[in-house]
């Protein structure tokens, strides 16, 4: 056994360590904490497993917006859990349910087949036809393209969902614990010093995603957060679900990316095409339109409806 | 099969999408008419596709950006698609005129919540089933059935009221758990075969099963498995239907009929191109007739409760988890080895139409139920005497839909269940069809409760809590007019259904 | 063992967890901390079956890194529309509790059903 | 020269991977919330610190080791704001004695 996998044995248990007082803690506070640290820890799984562009999401969002939402809800919420936790009979069954499929999924993953099928030759010969450096990138914009628009529509959706929430006598009203926070002059000095840098780092891993780990999705988390942070300073207002602005910020990057799909009848024969010769551009363009919207779905998501006046 | 086609399957999917971005983009008040002028477009779409499948009797085959699967993405509409996406337009428009007065924004004042979420919402659902019938990869399925339960689950709780909350939270948890089964399947088959495209998945199984060495991969049936249980989930199959009733019953009356007619077939017919489409002819015989046995369960339970319930809109949404029942009966019917071609196919068609007849008598029947909870201001069935002499047209409606779901001659439902009878009578499978005969009695049973106290006389001194527009009940009329007019189809059109179909049971070598 | 069996059966080991707690937790903010879980191994596992693909010189294979990234995103969206609506059920009863097994109260005998067609 | 600079490296790493391992001691061993943060903050910036200083002898440019640099003041910016934050809401709430 090699020093490298002896310290992979120790990330796994200590994964598996947390997943379990995630799952077995009583009280839901600690166990989001434990989530927290479950999406960090994962966040180093992927770069063991060589996938520097899926940690940066998963540092980003299942330990970051994830476990913003998740703790905004626990220090809310009343509810404790009961004295009895669910029936034993219960409890027994799934734990031999659960206990089944994670055996048979263990069999097959150990008996996968060997070579391993892959798509990286392929993805790698498509390259010059999109211009970009990063592969990942190519089959999020590019092979399949139409993936991601449909993902921007449930982002798209999962807001409007959000919104549907809000109590009919507070439309049009501000997202309240953004609004009302008590300011804090801690907060206040981070939101000045950290802002601009945090808007220029989102924006430097969006533009090297076309070539390197990033892209629109990490980097739009990333300035979603800043924003989040400047309105919990109180430096700017939150907006609310009935701005026309802010509902067209939402909507640009999608709109666009559509915008070019459909033109790609017109230039290159079919939808979601790209001309070789704008390829990289084009994409380029679709990215930094994503990243805008991306933002603005994280921050509402994150922020969440009007809740009702008191 | 040509590119020349698939432009159209790329605007059946992208039309209710242009409407959300629309909609998000432009002024509150053009919220309704925005999504009402893209209905009678997206049926030309849809019957567009339906005649293209007809005259070439094949499928229609479109890759994205020109990028051939296993690398991108392919859009498929076969016989069953090409049906699926008649349908699916013609509920929803159907949804949204009966919708347009009830959801209007109000003139000359600030935006309101409700209308114009429903419409986004409903053009989402809309949006997320067309993804659904012409896809033809597993993961863009995927993000196809969350699209379809992000907008499914706050359209059952757009009232606000607590009940509906709690309804649509248990709603949104059965339907994550069944995305995450199914994701989790379809990850191991990209594992087992590198591709994730159905087609391919089924050459590669096939040419898997003519090898002499491994045939049946662990892989492969941990995967179906898995994926199986949780699109069961969405579909609401007993015992996973728990979460429907209240949905279903606590939605606005067009979104009801929009969740109980479509929205549950989403997933059911994502089963059938799992086991038909990426297994031909190797459909597991055992697991085909448990999913029957879990139908023929569902038949029973469902009518039972729905005979018990005391409200109307939860009687309706019962009588939903029986008749999803009888769509499982496709699986041993249509797949069964020793069947002849003719009567599997007999199966096949039987099970589609049953589908296609429950979604336009369903949808007419949620609709009628909402009418007649807004006329008597609730929906009690203890306290519905007389309403048919208030509604008229909402009863007749009411009615002519459950003569449908009964399977009465000469209705949709009559001939879908005398196709699925026919079927298990040649095939020996007599059980099946005397759960089927059982549960169109039950059905009658609970259909002659609220008939009964419809058609009687008007208690006393009675007054109607709302005026009901004539539009809005012929809307309910002519949905249910069309599940009793499907009877009269005549035969040769049913051939649709069996375009680009995959080769099935006969077919098999065995 | 290879460092990717390793980490497939962390994946495998998370699934169950995961599922565990989304069956049997009590309060539903539980579920949905259980339902990140079960999709996080879900996505090791797909993670795994990536880094397995590794050619071209490639540290793995970039089609389902891509979709990993889109599971996620689409998991946070999911996770986002739960936690408000949990919240808002919150807001509205004070409690987020809610009987699983529990059918809609009002029901009535069968024998009463069955006699109640006429008028009462 | 280059195994000078793994041996740097090494040395401070662990260095730091002992001032965390003592941060969270303290985390779990001090008697109120007050005390903890201070063990922690002070643990903390000092390792994080002495663990870029080992990697910067790795770094493979000027670039590389700005960003290294970069990535220190950025934590120590949210680790400062955090613990002041939490210390405000510890003394708000009474709790801040055992």
């Amino acid at each position: 056994m090699s020093a490298a996998l002896i310290l992979d044995a120790c990330l796994v248990l200590l994964v598996l360590a947390v997943a379990v007082w995630t799952i077995a803690a009583r009280e839901t506070f600690p166990a989001i904490a434990g989530f927290v640290s479950y999406g960090l820890l994962l966040a180093i799984v992927w770069v063991r497993l060589s996938s520097v562009d899926v940690a940066l999401t998963e540092a980003a969002i299942g330990g970051g917006a994830t476990g913003v939402l998740l703790l905004g809800a626990a220090a809310r919420l009343t509810d404790r859990a009961g004295r009895r936790p669910a029936g034993i009979g219960l409890r027994i069954m799934a734990g031999a349910l659960c206990l089944a499929i994670t055996a048979a999924l263990a069999f097959v993953i150990l008996t996968l087949p060997d070579p391993a099928p892959t798509l990286a030759p392929q993805a790698v010969a498509g390259l010059p036809a999109t211009g970009v450096g990063n592969p990942i990138t190519a089959v999020l914009v590019a092979y399949r393209g139409i993936d991601t628009l449909l993902e921007k529509i449930v982002l798209l959706l999962a807001v409007i969902g959000v919104w549907c929430l809000t109590p009919d006598d507070s439309w049009g009203a501000l997202p309240a614990p953004w609004g009302t926070a008590r300011q804090d002059d801690a907060i206040v000095l981070l939101a000045r010093l950290l802002a601009p840098v945090g808007v220029v780092v989102g924006v430097y891993i969006v533009w090297v995603g076309a070539d390197d780990p990033g892209g629109a999705f990490q980097g739009g988390t990333i300035l979603a957060a800043m924003w989040l942070l400047v309105m919990m300073a109180g430096l700017i207002a939150p907006l609310p679900a009935t701005s026309r602005r802010l509902r067209r910020v939402l909507v640009a990057g999608p709109a666009l990316f559509l915008a070019v799909a459909f033109a790609g009848f017109a230039m290159s024969g079919d939808f979601l095409s790209y001309p070789p010769a704008y390829a990289k551009w084009l994409i380029k363009l679709i990215e930094a339109a994503l990243t805008l919207s991306i933002a603005a779905m994280v921050g509402v998501l994150v922020i969440g409806p009007a809740v009702r006046k008191r | 099969m040509l590119q020349a086609g698939g432009s159209l399957l790329v605007l059946a999917l992208m039309l209710p999408v242009i409407g959300i971005l629309l909609i998000m983009s432009l002024d509150a008040r053009h919220t309704g008419k925005i999504a009402l002028a893209l209905m009678p477009a997206g049926l030309a779409v849809a019957l567009a596709i339906a005649a293209r499948v007809w005259t070439t009797q094949a499928g229609l085959e479109y890759f994205i950006g020109g990028w051939a699967p296993p690398l991108g993405v392919a859009l498929r509409a076969d016989g069953i698609s090409a049906v699926m996406l008649v349908t699916t337009s013609v509920v929803i428009g159907a949804a949204g005129l009966f919708a347009r007065a009830e959801f209007r924004q109000p003139d000359n004042q600030p935006e309101a919540r409700a209308p114009l979420m429903f419409w986004l919402l409903l053009l989402g659902i809309w949006a997320g089933l067309n993804a659904v019938f012409l896809g033809g990869d597993l993961f863009n399925l995927y993000v196809a059935l969350e699209m379809l339960t992000f907008a499914a689950v706050p359209l059952v709780c757009l009232s606000g009221k607590a009940e509906t909350l709690a309804a649509a939270l248990r709603y949104l948890l059965f339907a994550l758990l069944g995305s995450a089964l199914y994701l989790l399947g379809a990850v191991l088959l990209f594992g087992a075969y590198g591709t994730l495209d159905i087609a391919l998945l089924a050459a590669r199984i096939a040419a898997q099963a003519n090898m002499a060495s491994p045939v049946w991969p662990l892989a492969l049936w941990v995967a179906l498995a898995l994926m199986t249980v949780g699109l069961l989930a969405k579909t609401a199959l007993f015992p996973l239907h728990l979460w429907l009733p209240p949905a279903h019953s606590g939605a606005p009356a067009a979104a009801s009929a929009v969740l109980s007619a479509l929205v549950v077939k989403a997933s059911f017919f994502l089963i059938v191109r799992l086991w038909f489409g990426m297994l031909p002819g190797l459909t597991p015989w055992l697991g085909a007739q448990l999913l029957a046995a879990l139908g023929a369960a569902a038949i029973l339970f469902g009518s039972v409760l729905a005979l018990r319930q005391a409200r109307l809109k939860l009687l309706v949404a019962y009588s939903t988890v029986a008749q999803i029942g009888y769509l499982f009966f496709v699986f041993p019917l249509a797949a069964n080895p020793a069947a002849s071609t003719a009567s599997a196919a007999l199966a096949w068609t039987g099970g589609w139409m049953q589908l296609v007849s429950h979604a336009l008598a369903k949808a007419a029947m949620f609709m009628a139920a909402g009418l007649i909870a807004e006329t008597l201001g609730h929906d009690r069935i203890a306290g519905l005497g007389g309403v048919a002499r208030v509604v008229p047209i909402t009863v007749i409606a009411f009615a002519l839909a459950g003569a449908s779901l009964m399977g009465l001659p000469p209705s949709g439902g009559f001939v879908a269940k005398l196709l699925l009878l026919s079927a298990a009578v040649s095939q020996g499978l007599w059980f099946w069809a005397v759960v089927m005969l059982l549960g169109g009695l039950l059905a009658g049973g609970y259909l002659f409760r609220v008939l009964s106290p419809a058609l009687g006389p008007l208690p006393a001194g009675w007054t109607p809590a709302a005026r009901i527009p004539r539009d809005r009940q012929a809307v309910a009329l002519v949905l249910a007019l069309g599940a009793v007019l499907l009877g009269f189809a005549p035969l040769k059109s049913y051939d649709l259904l069996q375009f680009g179909r995959p080769a099935i049971a006969g077919a098999v070598t065995r | 063992m290879t460092a990717e069996q390793l980490y497939g059966l962390c994946g495998a080991g998370l699934v169950g967890l995961g599922l565990f707690g989304l069956i049997t937790a009590e309060l539903p903010l539980r579920r949905i901390v259980a339902f990140n879980l079960l999709g996080g191994g879900a996505f090791v596992v797909f993670g795994v079956i990536a880094r397995r693909g590794a050619a071209a010189g490639l540290g793995g294979d970039p089609v389902p890194q891509a979709l990993i990234i889109t599971g996620v995103v689409v998991g946070f969206a999911a996770t986002a529309l739960a936690v408000t609506l949990v919240r808002r059920l919150h807001e509205e009863t004070g409690t987020t509790k809610f009987d699983q097994d529990e059918l809609p109260p009002e029901t009535v005998k069968l024998s009463d059903a069955t006699l109640s067609g006429g008028n009462p | 020269m280059s195994l000078l600079r793994d041996l740097f490296t090494v040395l401070m790493v662990s260095a730091g991977g002992f001032c965390f391992l003592a941060g969270t001691a303290g985390l779990l061993r001090f008697p109120d919330a007050l005390t903890r943060l201070h063990a922690l903050t002070k643990a903390d910036n000092l390792g994080l610190g002495l663990i870029v200083l080992g990697l910067i002898a790795q770094a493979p440019g000027p670039l590389g080791a700005l960003k290294l640099v970069a990535v220190w003041l950025l934590a120590q910016l949210a680790g400062a704001t955090a613990t002041q934050v939490l210390a405000r809401a510890v003394r708000a709430e009474g709790r801040d004695s055992p």
